[in-house]
């Protein structure tokens, strides 16, 4: 992917610019202290880190409306810090307490928030595919001019419920905006051993009829251009769309995994391009933003994320009785 | 109290409540201008259009997903399955987002959806197109399971389905459709998780649902003519189970013959027996005995097919065996 | 679908084609006499008829050699009559009878023949299609030359099995032929409401990397020259191929079908267009055929047919113990 | 004997059956280039090259199919599902055609397949992937179901598993994968459809299987300090259940308690106690126990989630309350 920032006219405002790199600041350093979390066992299970990637969730979140809905894969810190979920409310739920964003019961790859009409991580590959297409379809259904952004991997393409989805949506002219994270990886399988073609827009978007698009993700105004002409179509019953995001993975698929698949001079490479210094240079180029600028909002995503560390580590545990809680809205008779 | 068939029974249902609730549509395959495969929605394009009856192509794992994505944000999808032997290439969508999404999320999404068509043996299908999916279905917290066995239950239940806030499985039974009985005018509801007691008897308590009551009753009819007096109890949800029904007819019985006819290992049988015997034990005179289908694959000959299913004699000579008669 | 043969340079023998004509008008009988047995109710269950679409089975298989593999969905009769299964096998069948191809364990939707490579009928729709492509993965793991044909109809080309298995076999150079059998209809829904591109190569080869072709499969030798290419290719290492075979249904979904959603005019052109007649009109362009050979093939088949529905009605039923057997190669214990 | 772990025994199970079988082979999700996802297949793609261990995309219910058409025409496929909880995406294809196709052609087609991976809760994964399907795939006539507990069980099974004819059901338990146990140098199999004593007893019989096997040992040692000898029966292959062994125990100790870690409706304790019931009623002192996982999605929150597992003060405080003791 190249790492050339779209510049010529900027797609946004200073201060909206401003608001995206401190996002991206916020989840990056999330990221890291969570898996430092993870590495003294506060934290367990499966747990996947977006680093690397936030460009593609900021850039296209970032033109949303409040009340349009935004769903993902396991894969979702990112996802959610970008659509506002607090800091706190995530760490608390990777610490599986009451004050998480799923009150502990959902755990890192299944973050949900109502409010913010964000509709999950979900961990079975390809599963929220056809959720999001149910989402659209609820949207016209109601005759509202809402849309959904739908996430996950390159490596999700070769479940079979999203070549069943997009004949649906396409078929049915549904506002959902389909962004493929093509990270070159899933777990430690590369793309071209994983897809027969590797023109993933002949896949996913020309054998639906959707209008699918190929980009650089990590260009996070590109993104978001890019998002935003979708979500105009959408919005104007114009149907689905389909966007590649070129991106890159800094870690392993989770934390567990070395990931000594990938030769070191393609992490190097990844690292060199890191989005969030681009960004920051291209805002210091633009001359929105200097470096004491960046140390000091540096300084502030350091606290908020010891915050919500200490936030969620005050935070009590769940109780007992919650294990038979939130099973059904009718009350819940175990069947034992 | 107009008489109708199963299949008009739940026509109404589903048109009374689309009718009451702009949030509740079709979708499924055939649905729509075909009137179902089974006839089941005769009519309801034509009354509500193809907004909220909606044809769609065979994807049921995405139709599936559709329908819960739809009720994730507020809909109340009622899903077709044509037959439920094909809620097999869909059932990670009813099991790992139907069912688990309310609690995944600490309670913030509501699924209120019915999964429903046909299942079981019809007539000479053969083993892909027979499935009797219950027990499965019935093993997982977060969804009510409901098999209706009459016109009047089919239309009561299926409208409580509708407006119940959380996932349903409303199993019907293709040889039921045709079925007449009388359903109660004007608005008819019949709850969730309510069994009912279709004949009283005190010698035996003959557990079952689905399909399976037809040769219940029957197999009581010709004990009745033996003197044995069987109560039969239609069990209409297995999950939850109406267990205090089921515990009140044991304590006065002190038998049980549970009729069904899903597979037997693991069955919903199994799963109804051990639950009677973990709290009433001491009150069973007789070890509780099964009619179930038999252990292998259905079967397309028709004298196979046939031999699978629970019959009069089936049952019969399973109450002569808790009645210790022989 | 134009109805024009290929006659230019005919793809076979005098020999091969009376067969091949032979053999379609047996298929043709087998349908109609098996669909009087059936209002008989000496049938049950559901019944697809292959009445319409009998070049596309009988041309491809026509071309295999002895040792490939075929494999199919429910409407399976063409293919197993075509691939060289015994009428009387077919019927019995039909009939539930311990002589049917399956014992009378698979009915009508399930035939199968191992002997002949005949792989079976498949009822749950896509379901097979990974299955052929299990088949070419054994022929490959093997160093053999040999093929598998799996034949489809359009409505199968919606399921996510098929997705899977295609990006698969493309992936891994498989030698399996998948015939698309469009017809048209998939039960009541034709292809323009269920399917969001009309253009199937696009859908089903160009997105998979798969070599595609769409034909009118209703010209008999066109399929076959289509087939053989695609077959060769396969056998040299080449990997899939995708053939759509344009055709026509004559009757319902299955015999409960009235098919009230076609007009009047469409089945009525297509019954001018039976390609039996053209066939059989090509033949005797060719002066390969007369009309006295007709009538006289037409009585064999007619004597065939009859005898197989007399040798299907003479065979036993299977014994009441038979429902045990076949579960598992070793014994089976029952868990009751 | 060597001393290795549960992960070795299944990778020297596959090796040894591949070296003697060339028609048997590994594929699967990271099976090989990244040796799986939980390194069971170590080493395997370097021993026998991508011909045999063969990484798939995320395809479940495409690469099951490929298993079972390669099945169908002579090779003896070892498919992997990284869990079992993926399986539910391929679960058509094991059900409709692993489990049918052999009985549907009348004999004509046997299906000697290997579906095998990790089950279970394994540690804050949450409710998509921590699921147990045993009680689904053991109600299935056709298949056979292995939960081994032991690296030499682990061994034994899945040599004999790759050897069966018929399709198998081989689930493994992520949180079994570190553990360590004697092996039998040279060729050791253990046949399918064995149930063993794992500890002899004669007051009452505690049924188990897979993960569950462990608490239950802990429970009888805590017992057996009571004064309480309770015997062990590991089933390791839940379908065809080993009926003779667990009646053998059974009409010994006159009590039983079944612990499993599958939710408790319908599920596997459910099906064994029937079976019992319907064959030694008579011999029961008390009714059987179960300890289960209870009856809820699973929860993430680690305190939670240990809360739904089996442990020993579950299993003795069943074991009191068959024995009537408090
Ligand atoms: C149905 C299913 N199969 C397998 C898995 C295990 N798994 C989790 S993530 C993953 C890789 C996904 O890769 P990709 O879609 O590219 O997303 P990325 O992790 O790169 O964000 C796999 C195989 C799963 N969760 N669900
Ligand atoms: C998974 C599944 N869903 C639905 C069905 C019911 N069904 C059987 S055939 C059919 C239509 C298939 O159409 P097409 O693939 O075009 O084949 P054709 O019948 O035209 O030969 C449907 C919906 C099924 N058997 N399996
Ligand atoms: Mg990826
Ligand atoms: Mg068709």
């Amino acid at each position: 992917m190249s790492q050339v920032q779209t510049e010529a006219k900027p797609a946004v405002t200073r201060s909206q610019a401003l608001g995206w790199l401190r996002k991206m600041m916020l989840i990056r350093r999330f990221e890291e202290r969570a898996e430092m979390m993870y590495q003294k066992q506060k934290i367990g299970g499966f747990f996947h880190q977006y680093s690397g990637q936030e460009p593609v969730a900021v850039g296209s979140i970032g033109v949303l409306r409040e009340d349009d809905f935004v769903i993902t894969a396991y894969r979702d810190h990112g996802h959610a810090l970008a659509r506002g979920i607090e800091a706190r409310a995530a760490m608390a739920e990777l610490l599986g307490k009451v004050t998480g964003c799923s009150k502990g019961k959902g755990g890192s790859m299944h973050f949900f928030d109502a409010e913010k009409g964000f509709l999950g991580g979900h961990a079975i590959v390809g599963s929220h595919i056809p959720l999001a297409a149910g989402v659209a379809f609820a949207i016209k259904y109601r005759g509202e001019d809402r849309v959904c952004l739908c996430y996950f991997g390159e490596g999700a393409l070769n479940q079979g419920s999203v070549h069943e989805a997009f004949n649906m949506v396409s078929l049915w002219k549904l506002p959902v905006i389909y962004i493929l994270e093509n990270n070159q990886y899933a777990m430690g399988t590369s793309l071209d051993r994983s897809s027969a073609i590797r023109d993933l827009i002949v896949r996913g978007a020309t054998a639906y009829g959707i209008p699918g698009v190929s980009i650089n993700g990590n260009d996070i105004e590109l993104m978001a251009e890019t998002t935003r002409e979708a979500v105009h179509r959408a919005r104007h019953g114009e149907g689905p769309s389909f966007i590649e995001a070129q991106t890159y993975r800094f870690k392993g698929h989770s934390i567990s995994d070395p990931a000594k698949y990938r030769v070191q001079e393609e992490l190097d490479e990844a690292h060199r391009n890191d989005p969030i210094v681009i960004y920051q240079d291209v805002l210091k180029e633009r001359d929105w933003l200097d470096d004491a600028t960046i140390e000091r909002v540096a300084e502030e995503v350091k606290r908020e994320i010891d915050e919500c560390i200490e936030f969620a580590e005050q935070s009590p545990e769940p109780p007992l009785e919650a294990l038979y809680e939130d099973v059904t809205l009718a009350p819940h008779l175990p069947q034992e | 109290m107009a008489v109708i068939t199963f299949r008009e029974a739940l026509n109404q249902a589903m048109s009374e409540e689309m009718e009451r609730d702009d949030r509740v549509f079709l979708m499924g395959e055939e649905v729509a201008e075909y009137e179902g495969a089974y006839k089941v929605s005769q009519g309801m394009l034509k009354r509500f259009g193809d907004r909220r009856v909606i044809d769609t192509p065979i994807s049921e794992e995405g139709f599936a997903g559709i329908g819960i994505g739809a009720a994730m944000v507020g809909l109340r999808p009622i899903i077709e399955f044509m037959t439920f032997s094909f809620s097999l290439v869909a059932i990670d969508q009813v099991v790992n987002n139907a069912a688990n999404i309310r609690y995944m999320s600490g309670g913030q999404f509501t699924i209120p959806i019915v999964f429903r068509g046909s299942s079981g043996m019809a007539g000479c299908l053969a083993a892909t197109h027979s499935h009797r999916l219950e027990a499965w279905y019935a093993q997982v917290p977060g969804l009510t399971v409901v098999l209706p066995a009459t016109p009047a239950d089919a239309k009561g239940l299926l409208k409580s389905a509708i407006r119940s806030d959380d996932p349903v499985v409303f199993i019907e039974h293709e040889n039921l459709y045709g079925e007449k009985g009388k359903v109660p005018d004007g608005e008819h509801l019949v709850p969730l998780g309510l069994a009912e007691v279709k004949r009283p008897g005190s010698d035996v308590s003959l557990i079952t649902y689905s399909r399976s009551l037809k040769a219940t009753l029957a197999a009581a009819e010709e004990l009745a003519g033996e003197g044995i007096e069987a109560e039969v109890i239609d069990l209409r949800t297995i999950r939850p189970l109406d267990f205090e029904a089921l515990l009140a007819s044991v304590v006065k019985t002190h038998r049980a013959v549970i009729v069904e006819e899903d597979w037997p290992y693991c069955g919903v049988g199994a799963g109804i027996a051990d639950r009677i015997y973990q709290v009433a034990f001491d009150e069973l005179d007789a070890p509780i005995r099964r009619v179930a289908a038999k252990d292998a694959p259905i079967p397309y000959n028709r004298y196979l097919e046939a031999s699978m299913l629970p019959s009069v004699d089936r049952i019969v000579a399973q109450v002569n065996d808790v009645l210790y008669k022989k």
